[in-house]
Formats: structure tokens, sequence, C-alpha cells
């Protein structure tokens, strides 16, 4: 009987949300920054996931019937919806910018500040 | 529910007005109508008139409390459509898809009015959001404008991140997503909940601009279009500010003691911060950025009161803050200069006017007898009635003073100086009765606030 | 060990050096690709969780539509050059700091969970298409039409972002 | 007829927001000042009707209340009690006088100064009439505001800074008063801003502190008291005269109002623990602001000055809550109202004939001004007490009540008689004394309206100096309350 | 008669009126009649109500008009006292002050007729003040009086108003003067709080229950007022700068008035004084000192008003010894007769002024006996009474005063005594100088030389023959049976005190002896003088070494300067200049200043960065997460 401790999984996952939130802090390539991003999102997914099979097993241990957990699983699955539309909305920017400035180094965006 | 579909539909509308019209005037009425017809459609609800009977499996439910908010913001967009049309049909080719998404993002707004689940928190936010980034860089070829898409963009971004760990954190502590779900359990905070909580509490002060979160705040409001900045810091800024009173009440009101010394202190890092800032500031655009920060601060009393005075003044709040701020920032956005000297003897050419957005930065200094004095009024008994942050209230006090000392450096360019610009400034007689209106509903407010704060 | 604690390990450590070096490949194009790698680590996870569902839209959406889109763009900007310059040492050093920080004081405040995870037979059923779709389509409708709303707007957006308007370009 | 009549407070409180309405939607300047002195002398008929009349026997002769805001606990209630009367026959009378002493051309856009003065004659009167804590504050600010767009619109060269300090240091004073305020509402048993609903809270010690300690500093602020006055020689001097004359005439007295309106009865224990600490400071205050008037080389601010030490002498005098040294302020109110007014219409009147302030620049006006000359000088000599003028009775009072609290104080506080007459027989010297010098020369004595203002003001100085009985038997049963609340404690 | 008491002020208050208002409207003549009318009228008023008083049986009676402030526990009358010390006052007040103003009619001749009302308008509120300080029933009304005097010397002083000096004088009267009006006003506090009244009646009544200590307290307090007024060490150096105003206002201030209240408030409250030994010996000591030091000054002025002055203080100093050693008749004896010959002789010195065309230096003056009869006789009759020549005024009140000096402590007697011989030499040495001899002003000025007009030399004559038997009320008992009448008239309300036991019991015949010794003294001093000043070459040359310091005051307006006026001045401009301005306001100021450092430096936050700005979130998240974790669970 496999049992994996839900630690691991948060572990892992705040592993891949600490590894963006760097990537976000670390890069000047908006597109890098948004990929970073990204894969804070997909941390919370597996997170999700992994808190959704948990209260399953809970659950499932006094009613086989239950459904609990379907609602995390397709909560990831409207982040996914979400992250879309973000990227279509994010790429767009990016592309903008690109096309006015040609770059896409946020290092140059200082015409705001103070 | 109303409020949703309609202004969803409304939005879809608008997107066809483009290609069956090309007068933009025309666009402009159709979206007025639209957002009166949101708006009484809204009304309504709370009368107790619902046209969709939808089953959301309690994931949406709108009380009295929801609704007056929605009308709230739904009446300030009115006013902000009545003053701002003109310089939404100039912002781009083609006005309909901003008006679009500005129905979208009502639609969204609706739906943080009645969200009973974290899902649609998170959902409605986002549709708040996404419309945002894209008004914020409307004026494509302004890098500026450039600027704020992508600063906005890249850090409600990571936001979103933040809150959708706090979610899932919490969903790990609940098991559900129900807000009731998750102030259910124990009276202790678990850790797994204190986490999710703190996330979400990063996460909303920067919806709503609270320090530290708030640094997007100047350059995106700076960057975006004027007359976009105006709805983001007044409109969206309310909505995030009830999701955030919403959701603090909801699903962790039980542990208040436990996050109001974090509140508490994001509360007077903003008003400190957001006021103390402003002073500075040349450009009346990035001043009332500041100031929005600011006013942030003084809402956080708010939901670090989390009480009747604190639910009670923050619609009165909003309705005060929102209809002063689009007032002044419709007048600005008739500037082609932002700088505060260019309001120099504005009251001399233009006394109307200037006496409205007189009214309206008074309200937004606290002045008595404007509704802006009520709604910190009621934000400090909020505090003081709390007990034991006495001294938050005074912080609270010392940074409206300051706050005086920037507001009113308008009034004086404007009342006591002599006109230094040769600009020479159009208001039609509708902008000029209209921005009356917006002043005397302020005053009415300042008067008598029991008829909006009565009907809580 | 059972194979699935063997997949975990696996998958966890494909998942963390492949993120890494997203972060640190100075090429954007080895970024992506890293990238989806991630995302199929991701997906196997997701596999030995059962979430059969997942599994397929992170492959396809993710991996495939997004990260296919990141490409384009960066294809289409030319950006496959390391030609990045670095920020200053001062602030990685920050930011690995910080970052390092954070996930310490969340592991050290959640490091006495004791929930598990465990993969009987039989149990798995929430994970499957058909069970996920059925409560989509019910319990779910209204997020699930309100998320519509959420594609017309960025629809809309990439459409006013995208078009294309004057020339002049103000600073 | 009149006995059933009860609506003095309120008409007192209409008559000037009316007026000042009706101005600012006059074009012409002439009619624009008519409609201010026919509004601010029917406010004075009103107000000495009401002299006459009284509702009940007790101590409160006439009292309203309307419905406001009942959700929030507060009511529009206003009183007409023997402190109040004073003080509103005060503003009362100094209205019409500033009117009538402006000429017509004096300010450009005149219908807006004449609105605003009378809203701050407004905001005045409820001031002093407001029975309820919300409609206090309020009226509290109504009546700063106009006055901070008086001054900086109508004011002298440094106008815009000088005003703008007096205006944040009095608001921030005020924001200290609103959240005492509130807290003070929270503690009511039933969420009521009235007056004797903040009676019959009961506070702890400690509680009671915090609680003066923030209403005090916006009333200190607002008198002002030393070391918080430094906003007030600049304000004086850069607001148009007839700003000063109200706000050194009857703004003033908001201050001192407050002290004996709220922060005495609402917290005896803190005022017995904290007054000899007050005392000393602004005794110590006083003989201060008469040592830097002495050095003082323009007019207006000596007159700012000298104020600042004659408030004091009030503030210290209410402090000992000695039922004299009361009765002695509130008189003394009333008094220093007039005999400041006096002394600003003198400053005013050399200013727009020479255009000059600066004492060392003045001289021998008297040779040229006779009558002026004499007006001065005995407003000068009630500013200094002299006995058989106004000033004299309440000074002695206070006084006395300081003597009675602590001797070593009174004789402390007593420098500052003999340093007032320093400073005020310098600048009468040096003014008005002397040879005839360069730009007094074609200097004009006053006209007929001047003379009349001035006369009925050295009516009203000899009037309360000799027989200031009408004014004791009009206060000092309210006083007597006031003091029988701190002595029962 | 007593119901008309009210008049006697009100009269003067009434001609003040009018003159005053009218001055623009009023002829000479009718200012004339209406400014020394009513001083007539109110004279003969005072007359009447005296005859009343010294009708025996009579009784002090009080007259109450109206409540002046009755609140707040306090209850202050405006009422009066009618009784031997307040008529006896009225007398004199009265009487020589309409001497003096019938005196001024010539003597301001040169003036215009506004400035001339204005004058009169001056005296009759300064003769109203006066009254009212005598008259009134408690201390208030007496207080009201005493800083309205203050007031009309102020304006009198200041009369010619556009000389700077003269208005500097004036102000150094008034501010002197507060100086003490402090010390009274506190004494007023402190009587209340311990009699709980300031009624006369009440506070002497109630005297002996008060503590010694509490009495010396309040006794001092109310010396310290009369310092100011009466001129005494150290607050009388206004006195002398007071000869600014006309010559008859100095008349009037010196001789009738004025300077005479600090003796009247101490003789009328001599209960209280007897009951403080300790206030006593300080008011003899004070008195005696500033007698010897004014003596001083005097020998070396050379200003005819200067020198009077100085014998003014010097002979007020006598008067407050005759009180500090409980003789309160002999003091007030001494005011009497010291005002009908310090009145003569300033009127006198006037005469001369007026003939010599303004001007007041002695040296310049000389050999005016034959040009000016009647000013010479009386002046020279001045001049005897105020050396205490028999049978003259002087003689018999400073006899008493001498020997009540001598019963207290022998001391006292000496240095009474030297005032006394000093003041015979400086009185004559002004007399020879300015008389005999030759004239040694302008031929101009000699040439316009002449007797003064009737209206100034018969109030001369009328004082000096009041110089000549005004002392005969107080005839010692060595010389007659029916002596002291002034002292038995006095007795209802000023008790004489002699000590217990005098430090020298004097028999009559030692008392006579003594009085001729002193005589002898006075004689050799007018004698000197004369063999000094009657000569025809008088040393004009400036003074040097001690009569230099003499000549110059002994410094003391210097050392006033150096030790009060010039700190003030500076503590004033410097806590203007740098405590109001750089500290106080300063940081107010900084508080502004401060704000906008603090925003200047915190919008450096605000750089623009995105990975600044999420980095500096990241830190707030990790420290919110350390306090909740950590610090609350």
């Amino acid at each position: 009987m496999p049992v994996i401790p839900i630690n691991y999984y948060i572990f892992l996952s705040l592993a891949l949300f600490t590894i963006g939130i760097v990537g976000v802090l670390t890069r000047r390539n908006a597109i890098i920054i948004f990929m970073c991003i990204e894969l804070m999102l997909n941390a919370v997914n597996v997170l999700l996931v992994a808190f959704s099979k948990m209260h399953h097993v809970a659950a499932f241990a006094t009613d086989r019937a239950t459904t609990v957990g379907t609602e995390a699983q397709l909560f990831v699955f409207f982040i996914m919806v979400v992250a879309a539309a973000e990227v279509t909305v994010g790429l767009a920017i990016i592309v903008m910018l690109y096309r006015n400035i040609h770059s896409v180094d946020i290092n140059f965006l200082n015409r705001l500040k103070h | 529910m109303n409020a949703i579909i309609l202004s969803a539909l409304w939005g879809v509308l608008m997107m066809y007005t483009g290609f069956a019209t090309k007068n933009t005037r025309t666009v402009s009425v159709v979206a007025l109508l639209g957002v009166m017809a949101v708006l009484v459609v809204n009304w309504m609800e709370y009368l107790g008139v619902s046209f969709f009977n939808i089953d959301t499996k309690g994931m949406l439910a709108y009380n009295g409390f929801g609704l007056i908010f929605n009308t709230v913001v739904l009446f300030s967009t009115l006013v902000y459509f009545l003053l701002s049309g003109r310089e939404i049909e100039k912002a781009g080719k083609s006005p309909s898809d901003l008006y679009a998404l500005i129905f979208f993002i009502l639609s969204g707004i609706s739906i943080i009015a009645g969200f009973k689940s974290l899902l649609m928190l998170f959902i409605g936010i986002e549709i708040i959001s996404i419309p945002l980034y894209v008004l914020a860089g409307s004026d494509k070829s302004n890098l500026k404008s450039n600027e704020a898409a992508l600063k906005y963009f890249l850090m409600g971004s990571f936001s979103t991140g933040i809150m959708l760990m706090g979610i899932a954190f919490l969903y790990g502590d609940a098991g559900t997503f129900y807000l009731e779900g998750v102030n259910a359990g124990l009276g202790a905070l678990t850790p797994m909940k204190a986490i999710g909580m703190v996330l979400l509490l990063a996460s909303m002060s920067f919806k709503v601009s609270a320090a530290p979160f708030h640094f997007w705040t100047p350059d995106v409001y700076d960057g975006t279009p004027t007359v976009f900045t105006s709805f983001m810091a007044t409109i969206v800024k309310s909505a995030g500010f009830f999701a955030f009173l919403k959701l603090f009440e909801a699903a962790f009101g039980k542990f208040q003691a436990d996050w109001q010394v974090l509140m508490a202190v994001v509360a007077a890092l903003t008003l400190v911060i957001g006021n103390i800032t402003a002073v500075f500031q040349q450009s009346v655009k990035r001043m009332l950025s500041y100031s929005s920060i600011a006013q942030a601060g003084f809402m956080m009393l708010g939901i670090f009161a989390m009480n009747i005075f604190a639910k009670q003044g923050m619609i009165l709040y909003f309705a005060a803050y929102s209809i002063a701020t689009i007032g002044i920032f419709a007048v600005l956005s008739k500037f082609k200069d932002h700088s505060i000297d260019a309001f120099n003897g504005f009251a001399k050419k233009h006394p109307l006017v200037a006496f409205s957005m007189l009214i309206c930065i008074l309200s937004l200094a606290g002045i008595p007898l404007t509704a802006g004095f009520f709604a910190k009024y009621y934000m400090l008994l909020a505090v003081i009635k709390d007990g034991n942050f006495l001294w938050l209230a005074i912080v609270a006090i010392l940074c409206a003073a300051v706050s005086v000392y920037y507001y009113f450096r308008v009034v004086q360019a404007m009342y006591f100086k002599e006109p230094s610009h040769e600009e020479e400034l159009e208001f039609s007689p509708s902008f000029r009765f209209i921005l009356l209106g917006a002043a005397i509903i302020i005053l009415v407010l300042g008067i008598h606030p029991d008829y909006l704060t009565g009907l809580l | 060990m059972h194979i699935n604690e063997i997949l975990f390990w696996f998958l966890t450590a494909l998942a963390l050096f492949s993120a890494m070096m997203v972060v640190f490949s100075k090429n954007p194009v080895h970024s992506v690709l890293w990238l989806i790698m991630v995302f199929m680590a991701i997906t196997g996870h997701y596999i030995i969780m059962n979430a059969q569902f997942l599994a397929i839209v992170n492959m396809i959406v993710y991996a495939g539509a997004i990260m296919v889109l990141f490409l384009f763009v960066i294809m289409f900007m030319n950006l496959n050059a390391e030609s990045e310059p670095q920020k200053s040492k001062w602030m990685k050093f920050a930011a690995v700091l910080s970052g390092g920080s954070l996930m310490l004081i969340l592991i050290a405040a959640l490091k006495d969970n004791d929930g598990f995870i465990s993969s009987m037979r039989g149990e798995g059923s929430i994970g499957l298409i058909k069970n996920l779709g059925k409560v989509l389509f019910t319990d779910y409708v209204v997020p699930f039409e309100i998320s519509s709303i959420l594609f017309l707007s960025a629809m809309v957006g990439a459409v006013v972002l995208g078009k294309k308007e004057s020339s002049t370009i103000v600073s | 007829m009149f006995a059933a009549f009860d609506n003095f407070p309120a008409l007192l409180i209409w008559l000037p927001l009316a007026g000042g309405l009706i101005s600012f939607f006059i074009k012409s300047e002439k009619t624009a000042r008519a409609i201010a002195i026919v509004f601010s002398l029917l406010t004075m008929g009103v107000m000495m009707t009401s002299l006459f009349f009284s509702s009940t026997e007790s101590f409160v002769y006439n009292q309203v209340s309307y419905v406001w805001l009942p959700n929030l606990g507060s009511s529009f209630g206003l009183i007409l009690d023997g402190l109040t009367r004073v003080l509103c026959l005060l503003t009362a009378l100094v209205f019409p006088m500033v009117f009538l002493l402006v000429p017509g051309n004096r300010y450009p856009n005149a219908n807006r100064f004449y609105g605003l003065m009378l809203l701050t004659q407004c905001g005045l009167m409820g001031v002093f009439m407001a029975t309820d804590a919300l409609v206090f504050y309020l009226f509290w600010e109504l009546a700063l505001i106009p006055v901070y767009f008086l001054a900086s619109i109508w004011g002298g060269e440094k106008r815009i800074k000088a005003t703008f300090k007096f205006f944040i240091y009095t608001f921030v004073g005020s924001l200290f008063l609103l959240i005492g305020i509130l807290y003070m509402y929270l503690k009511t048993s039933n969420g009521s801003f009235s007056l004797v609903a903040f009676y019959n809270v009961k506070l702890s010690d400690v509680e009671q502190y915090w609680m003066f300690l923030l209403f005090f500093i916006a009333f200190a602020i607002k008198m002002p008291l030393f070391p918080l006055h430094t906003w007030q020689p600049e304000a004086y001097e850069q607001a148009p005269t007839p700003v000063t004359m109200v706000l050194s005439a009857v703004m003033v007295k908001m201050g001192l109002f407050g002290l004996l309106r709220w922060l005495l009865p609402l917290f005896p224990l803190a005022v017995k623990q904290f007054n000899t600490a007050i005392i000393v400071v602004i005794v110590v205050g006083m003989v201060y602001a008469s040592l830097v008037a002495i050095y003082q080389d323009n007019i207006k601010k000596l007159i700012a000055y000298s104020s600042i030490a004659h408030i004091g002498l009030m503030a210290a005098g209410v402090f000992t809550v000695k039922s004299v040294a009361l009765n002695g302020a509130v008189l003394q109110m009333f008094s220093h109202g007039i005999n400041i007014m006096a002394l600003w219409i003198v400053a005013d009147l050399i200013e727009k004939q020479t255009g000059v302030t600066k004492i060392s620049a003045l001289g021998g006006i008297a040779k040229k001004a006779p009558k002026l000359t004499i007006f001065l000088v005995i407003a000068a000599f009630a500013n200094i007490a002299l006995p058989l003028t106004n000033a004299f009775v309440g000074e002695f009072m206070i006084f006395n009540g300081l003597y009675l609290f602590k001797p070593w104080i009174a004789a402390f506080a007593g420098l500052s008689i003999i340093l007032s007459a320093v400073y005020t027989l310098n600048m009468i010297k040096q003014v008005f004394y002397g040879e005839v010098v360069a730009t007094v020369e074609g200097y004009v004595d006053i006209n007929k309206t001047q003379a009349m203002v001035l006369t009925v003001i050295t009516g009203l100085i000899l009037f309360v100096g000799i027989y200031p009985d009408p004014f004791f038997k009009m206060m000092y049963e309210t006083v007597g309350l006031i003091v029988n609340r701190y002595v029962t404690i | 008669m007593s119901k008309y008491v009210f008049l006697i002020p009100l009269l003067p208050l009434v001609g003040f009126l009018i003159n005053g208002l009218g001055r623009n409207f009023l002829s000479r003549m009718l200012v004339n009649i209406v400014g020394c009318g009513v001083l007539i009228a109110s004279f003969v008023v005072s007359l009447l109500v005296f005859r009343e008083v010294a009708a025996p049986g009579a009784t002090p009676m009080v007259i109450r008009y109206f409540d002046f402030i009755k609140a707040g526990g306090l209850d202050i009358q405006a009422s009066f006292l009618v009784d031997q010390l307040s008529t006896l006052f009225l007398l004199v007040i009265t009487g020589i002050g309409s001497l003096i103003h019938i005196y001024s009619t010539a003597y301001m001749h040169e003036e215009t007729t506004p400035h001339y009302a204005r004058y009169f308008a001056y005296l009759n509120l300064f003769v109203f003040s006066m009254l009212l300080l005598v008259l009134g029933s408690n201390f208030v009304v007496m207080f009201i009086g005493w800083e309205g005097v203050g007031l009309c010397s102020y304006l009198l002083i200041g009369y010619w108003f556009e000389n700077k000096s003269y208005n500097n004088a004036a102000k150094k009267a008034f501010v002197m003067n507060r100086i003490g009006d402090l010390g009274f006003l506190l004494a007023i506090f402190w009587m209340l709080s311990q009699f709980g009244s300031i009624a006369y009646a009440d506070v002497f009544s109630k005297a002996s229950t008060a503590p010694v200590a509490v009495l010396t307290g309040i006794t001092i307090l109310l010396f310290v007022g009369a310092m100011g007024k009466s001129a005494q060490i150290p607050l009388y150096t206004w006195l002398p700068d007071a000869m600014a105003g006309p010559t008859p206002v100095s008349a009037l201030i010196h001789a009738a008035t004025m300077v005479t209240a600090g003796i009247y408030m101490i003789a009328r409250s001599n209960v209280l004084f007897t009951l403080a030994p300790v206030s006593q010996n300080l008011i003899a000591i004070i008195g005696i000192s500033t007698a010897l030091l004014a003596a001083t000054i005097a020998l070396k002025q050379n200003d005819i008003k200067k020198v009077l002055a100085y014998s003014t203080v010097s002979q007020l100093g006598l008067m407050f010894l005759a009180l500090g050693v409980g003789a309160y008749t002999a003091g007030v004896f001494h005011v009497m007769t010291h005002a009908f010959f310090k009145a003569l002789l300033f009127l006198g010195a006037g005469s001369v002024i007026h003939a010599m065309h303004h001007e007041q230096d002695i040296m310049k003056m000389g050999g005016l006996r034959k040009k000016l009869p009647i000013t010479h006789i009386t002046f020279l009759i001045g001049c005897l009474a105020i050396a205490g020549i028999p049978p003259f005024a002087g003689f018999f009140s400073k006899d008493e005063i001498l020997t009540a000096a001598l019963e207290k402590h022998p001391v006292y007697y000496v240095l009474a005594l030297a005032t006394s011989l000093m003041t015979a030499f400086y009185m004559f040495r002004l007399y020879f100088l300015t008389f005999s001899g030759k004239f040694r002003g302008s031929h101009e000025q000699e040439h316009h030389l002449h007797e003064s007009p009737v209206p100034m030399t018969l109030p001369l004559i009328v004082l000096a023959i009041l110089s000549v038997v005004g002392g005969w009320i107080g005839i010692p008992a060595v010389f007659a049976e029916n002596a002291h009448l002034l002292s038995n008239f006095l007795s209802p309300v000023v008790a004489s005190v002699k000590p217990a036991h005098p430090a020298i019991h004097l028999s009559h015949t030692s008392e006579l002896a003594l009085m001729g010794g002193v005589l002898l003294l006075i004689l050799v001093m007018i004698v000197l003088a004369s063999k000094k000043f009657s000569k025809e070459n008088i040393d004009t040359s400036a003074p040097s070494g001690f009569s230099a310091v003499l000549s110059n005051k002994w410094y003391v307006d210097e050392l006033y300067e150096a030790i009060v006026v010039k700190p003030i001045n500076w503590i004033s401009s410097f806590l203007s200049r740098v405590v109001d301005n750089k500290l106080i306001d300063g940081l107010v100021n900084g508080v502004g200043k401060g704000v906008q450092f603090s925003a200047r430096q915190l919008r450096l936050l605000q750089s623009g960065q995105v990975g600044s700005y999420i980095l500096i979130m990241m830190v707030a998240i990790i420290l919110f997460f350390i306090f909740q974790l950590f610090w609350k669970l």
C-alpha cells in the first residue's frame, strides 16, 4: 500500500513555487518572467490536486461513493482556463511593447517611477 | 445575478455595435443605456425581482449588502460614463471594444458582489483584471501606456499566483472552497490556514493597492490613459475592497483577532506611505495615484475593524471616493498638462467646474459636510469601536492631515493663484451640469449620509 | 519501494531540475523547452495521483498550446540569442535569499502535517474525465459559463492590443 | 407672544447661512454688501430679542432640537444658555461692525467675500449653540473652511503659506477632537452624540486622561495656547483685516468655549490631574508671548502676540475651575472680543491709509487723527485691563481665581500685566505720538461710519467695565453648573 | 449731606466728559468755567461733608451704589466710605486741585483751545480718579482709582505728545506704577482669600484673626503697591522723569494727589500694618533710605523741577518712615502740610519757568527776587516750610515724625535728621540760586521777565498762607493744651500706636531741647547755602568726583537700564527671533519639512523596477509569515 505523505507534495509545490518566484525576481526578459509565473501557477495546480487526493482519501474511508476532491480538480481546470486567457492578453501586451521598443527587457520599463 | 448576465450580454452587444456603427457618439449612448439598464436590474434585484433563477450551488448569493455595493459601483460607473464618455471615445480607434471590456469588468464586479466561493472570487477577480491589463495599454502608441500595461500585467499575474497558492492552502486545510467552509472548523488557526490567509491577505492587498503591495499603483495609474485610470482607481478598487472585506468577513471572521495586527500594520503602512509620498508629487495625476493609495489606507481601516460601522462606512466610502475621484479625473483628462501648475487660476476661468472640483477635493480630504467626511468618520468610528487600536486612529488622522496638504495644493492653484497657462479648455454645458450634479450628490451625502448607510 | 514512490521521486527531481533550468537558461528558447519539461513532469504527477483529466488537459493545453505560443512569440521576436543582460548580483542574491527563506519558513510551519495520499484501487474515480465532466456541467456550469466572459474579454483585449493603429510613438 | 417662541437658536444659524448663500448669487458688489449688513443686523436683532425671552425658568433659556441623523444617534440640537448667550452676542455684534467697516470696493468678487463671511458666522453660531457633539464638530469645521478661503483669496502677500499653516494646524487639532468625540460616542449607553449623553458617560481615569488630551489639543491649537501658537501671528498678519477681526475676536473663543462646554464637564478627573501643569505652561506662555510682543515691529503681530497672552490668561482661569475665574473668563471672552476688534480696526485704518504696518515707520498720527487716537487709547488701555474698562473686571476675576488656585502662579502671571503695559504703550508712543513722519503726512481722520462703530465699541468697553452685572446675571447659572460638576466629583 | 457724596467725584468726571468731548466746540472761557468750576463745586461739597464728619458723634458712613462685581462668590460693591480720613483727603485734593486748576488757566494759555480743553479734561479725570481712590469703601474701588491716577499721570506727563522723551517719561511712570499695582492686586487677592471680602470694614474687623505671617505678606504686598505710586526705592525713578508734564501737573502729582495715594493706603489699612511689625520695619527702612537717597541727589540737581521732584521723593520717604514707626497721624499730617508747601513750591517754580520762557536750569537764573516779588515771597515761605522752620507748617509735621522716629529707634532719628538738614540745604540752594545773586540767563530772557498774572499768583498766595498756618492743627503737646487736633480728629480711623516700650522716652523738656537743636542745625544749613549760592559768581562747570555721582542720581537710571530694561529687551528679542521663529515655529515647520523630506526619500522606493517591487512584496510576505506563524502561534 503505497502511501505518500502530503508534505512531499506540499514541499514539491513550494519548491516549484519558490523557483518561480526566484525566476520572476532574477530575470529581465518579460517573457521568461511570465513563464516563471506560469511555473508558479503549475505549482499551485500540483498542490491542489494533491490536496484533492488527500481529502478524497480521507473521505473515502467512510464513504465509498464520495466525490470529495472533485472541486479542487475542477479548480485546477479553471486555473488553466484563466492561465490561457492571461497568456493571450499577456503575450499581446508583450508583442505590442516589442513592436514599440524592440525589446522585452523589463529594465527598460523605467519611464514611470517615483 | 441580474447584473452579471445583463452586463456580460451588454458587453457582447457593445462588441457588435462597433460593427453596426462608426459613430462613436452612438456607441457611447448605447453604453450609457447599458449601464443604466444594469443599474436598474440590479436595483430590481435588491427590491426582490430576479430575472434569472439559476442554481449556483451556493457559489453566488446576493444579499442587501452586496447589491447595494453593486448599485453604488454601477451608479459610479454611470457618472463615469456621463463625465468621461467623450474621453473613452477618443481613447482608441474602436471605443466599442473598450466599452465592451468595461462591461465585462462590470460583470466581474457583479460576481464579486455575490461570491460565496473562493472559485468565484478567483474568476471574478480575473474577469476584472484581464480587461484592465488591456485598458491600461489601450493607448498603444504611448510608451507609458505600454509600460503600464506590462507592469500591471506582470505584477497582476504574480499576485494571482500568490492568491492561488493561498487558496490551495485553504483548500488543503478545509477541503472546500466555500467561504463558510473555510471559516468553519476549530477556532484556532492551523498553520495551513494561516499560510493561506496571509497569502490571500497579500494578494488582496495587492489588488486594493495596500502597502507594501502597492508599488504597481502609481506607475500603472500614471501610465494608463487618464480616463481609464479614473475607472481603475475608483470602481475597480471598490470592487477589490468589497472582495477583501467579504473574503475576510466570511472566510476568516472567526479569526479576526489573529489577522487584526497584520491588517493594522498594512493599514498604517498604506496610510503613511500613500500620504507621505503624495506630498512630493508635481503631477496631479500621479498625486491622485498616491492619494488613491492613501484612501485605500483608510478603507483598510474598515477591513481591519470589520464591524457594522465598517460595513456601512465602506459603502459610503466607495460612493464618496468614487464619485469625487471620477469627477477630478474627468476634469483632469481635459488637461494636456497634468502638473499642478496647470490648474493655476482655474477658478477664475471656469468657476462652476472649479467649484465642483473643489467639492470633490474637499470630499477626498474628508472635510465635513462632504461625503468624504462621513466616510472617514465611519472608518474612524469602526477602528475606535474595535477598542485596542486607538493608535491606528491617530495615525489615520495624522495622515488625513498630511492629505490635506497635497489636496489643497490643487485648491490653492485653482483659487489663490493667478492664471499662468495659456491652455484653453472647453467644458460643454452638459459636462458642467453633470459635474455639478456629482458635487451635489457628495454634499447631500455629506449632510445626510443616512440616505445611503440607512439602506444597510 | 513501490513503483509510485519511485516515480514520485523521479518526477519530482525532474520537475525541480527542469524548473531550475527554466530560470537559469540564458537562452529563452531553452527556457521554454525546459518549462515544457516541467509540465511533463507535472503531468506525470497527475497520473500518479490518478487525475487523468487534468493530466491530459495539462499536456494538451499547457505543454501543447500555451508553450507553443510562447515559443512562437520568442521566435517571432528573434530572442533566441543569449543576449539578455543579467540582473545585478545583489538582486540575484536577494531573490534567492527571499525565495529560500520563504520556502524554509513554510516548510518549518508545515512540517508536522500528517495528511497522506494513497492510491488504493477503486478510490480514484474522481479524476476521471467522465466524473469531472459530469460535475463540471452540472454543479459547475455557472463558473464554466462565466469563464466564457473571461475568454471573451481576453479575445477582445487581444484584438484591441493587436490592431495596428497609428505609427507615431509617444514616449 | 414671544414667550412661546423657541426658535431663536435656529434663526441665529439660518439667517447668516441664508444671507451667505444669497450673497453668492449676487453680482453687484454693493448689493452683496447691503445683504451682508442686513442679514448680520437681522441676526443681531434676533440675538438681542432672544436675550429677553426665556423658554423656561431654568438655566436653559432657549433650546431646540431637530431630527437629523437618527441612525447615527445625532440630532440637530441647539441651545442658548448663559454661556452661549454671551458668545453669540459677541458674534452677533462683531459681524455687522466688520461689514460696516469694509468699504464697498475693497475686495474683488465682494459677493463671495460676504458670502463666506456670513458662512463663517453661521459656523461660529453653530459651534457655540450645538448640544450635539457631531453638530458641534461639523460647525467647528464649517467655521474654519470659509475663513481659510477668505484669508487665502483676499489676504496679504504671503497669504497662501500662512493661512495654509493655520488651516493644517487647526485641522489636525480638530481631527484629534473628532477621535475624542467618536470615542465618547461609543461609550454612551445608547449611542448618542448629545451633550447630555456625553455627560452621563462613565470613564475610567486613564480613559479620561486620553480623552482629555484629545479634546485639549484641539482647543489649545484653536485658542492658541503656547507653544502651539506659531500659526497665529502669521495668519493674523496675512489675513485681510475683516477676517483677522473675526479670527481674533470670535474664533479663538471657540477653543475657550470648548474648554467650558466640553472639556471641564466631561473630564473632571483629568482636569484635576493635569490642571496645575497646564496652567503653569499657559502662564509661562503668557509671559513669553508678552515678552515676544515687546520685540515686534509690526502692529498686527504685536496685537497677535498680545492676544495670545490674553487668551492664555482666560484659559488658565478656566483651568482653575474656580467659580470666580470662570465667570471672569466668560466675561473676558466677550470683552477681549470687543477690545481686540477695536485694535484691529485701528491697525486696519492705519494700514489702509499709509500702507504700512511697521511700527517704527510710523509716528505722529495723533496730530493728524485725534479722534482715532482717542479711540485707540481707550482700546489700548482696555487691552491692558485698566480699571473701569471691560477687561479689568474679567482679568481681576481670573487673577483672583488663579490666586485661589496657587498664589505663586498668579504672581508670575502678573508679570504679563506689567509687560502688556510695556508693549502697548510702546506701540502707542511710536505710532501715535511723536513727530509726524513722512508716511502719515496727509493722514485723514476717521469718517462717520468708523466713528460710529468705534463709539459702539467704546461704549461697550466702558459699560462692561463699570457695570458688568447684567452679564453676570446672564451667565452665572450656567457657569455654576459647570463648576458644580467639577466640585462634586 | 452724605447722600451727595457721589457728587464729589462725579463733578470732575462730568467736567472731564464735557471738556473732553467738546474740546473742538467749547470756547476757552467755557473750558475754564467747566474745568475749574467742577472742582470748586466739588471742593464745596467736600467742605460740607467735612463739616458733617467733623461734627461730634459722627460715625463713618458706607454709601452703596450698585453691585460692581457680584459673581462666583465675589461680592464687590461700588460704594463709598465717608469718614475722617477720607474727608480730610477730599479736602486736600479738591482744595489744592482747585488752586492748581485756576493756576493752569494762566499757565497753559499758550496752548490751542482743543489742547487746552484736553488738558483740563485730563486734570479733571485725574482728580476724579484720586477722589475715587480716597472715597472707595473697599480695596477694589481704591484700586480702580489707584490705576486711574496712573493712567492720568501717563496722559498728563505725555501731554505734549509730539516730544518722544516726554512720552518715554510717561511710559516709565505708567509701567513703574504697574509694577507696584501688581503687588497691590496680589494683596487684594490675598485679603480676599483670607478674609472673604475686601471691604475695609470686614477686613479690618477680621484682621486680628489672621496669622501674623499672612498679615506680613499682605502688608508687604500693599507696600509694594505704595512703593510704585509713592515713588519709594526701588520704584522711584519715574517721578523725577515725570517732570516732563506741564508744571501744574507736577504740582498736582507731587503735592495733592497720586504720590500721597500710597500714604493714604497705608494709613487706611493701619490696622493691618500695626499687626505686622516686620512690614512696619521694612517700611521704615525703605522710607528712610529713600529719604536719604533722594535728598543726596537733590543736592546736586540743576533743574528747578528736578530738585523739587527729588525733594518730594525724600519727603515721601519721611512720611513712610512715620508710617513705619507707627505714627500714622504724623504721616498723614505731613502729607497735608507737604501738600501745601510742595504745591506752593511747584507752582512757584512754574511761575519762574513761565517768566523764564520755559527755562528750567537754575544755573541760568538768579536775581529774580525783584522781578517776581510775589513769587519770590511765596517761594521763600515754601522753602521755610519745607526746611522746618517754626511756625511754618513743615516744622510741626516734620517734628512729629522725628519724635516718633526717635521713640522707635535712634538710628531712624539720626537719619531722618540728616535728611531734614539736607532738605534745608538744597531747598535754600535752590532758593538762592534762583532768586538772589545776579541774572545768568540770556538778555532776551531778562528782557521778558515779568511777574505772573493773577490767576497764577492768587493760588500762590493762598498756598503760602496755608503753608504758614497749615501746621497749627497738629501742634505738639509741648506748645499747647489742646494739641494734636488732627490726631484727635483722625483717632476713630487711625490709631497711632506708640511703641509699648519706646526706645527713648522723651519728657517735654528734652523734646523742646531737641527741637531747638534741630532748628539750630537747620539754620546753619540755610546759612551755609546762602554763603555758597547767593554769590554773584556761581561755579557752573560740570560736577566731578562724588558730586558727579550725585548729579547723575547715583547712576540708578543707568543701573536699571543695565539690569532690567536691557535684559528684557534682549530676552524679548531672543525669544522672538530664536525661540519663537527658530525653535517653536521651526519645530512646527520642521514637521512639515520632515514630511516633505520623507516624501522625497520614500518615493525613491518607487524605483520603477518590477523586480524590486516584487522583492519588497516578497519580503513583506515573509515578514508576515514570521509574525503570523512563529510569533502568534
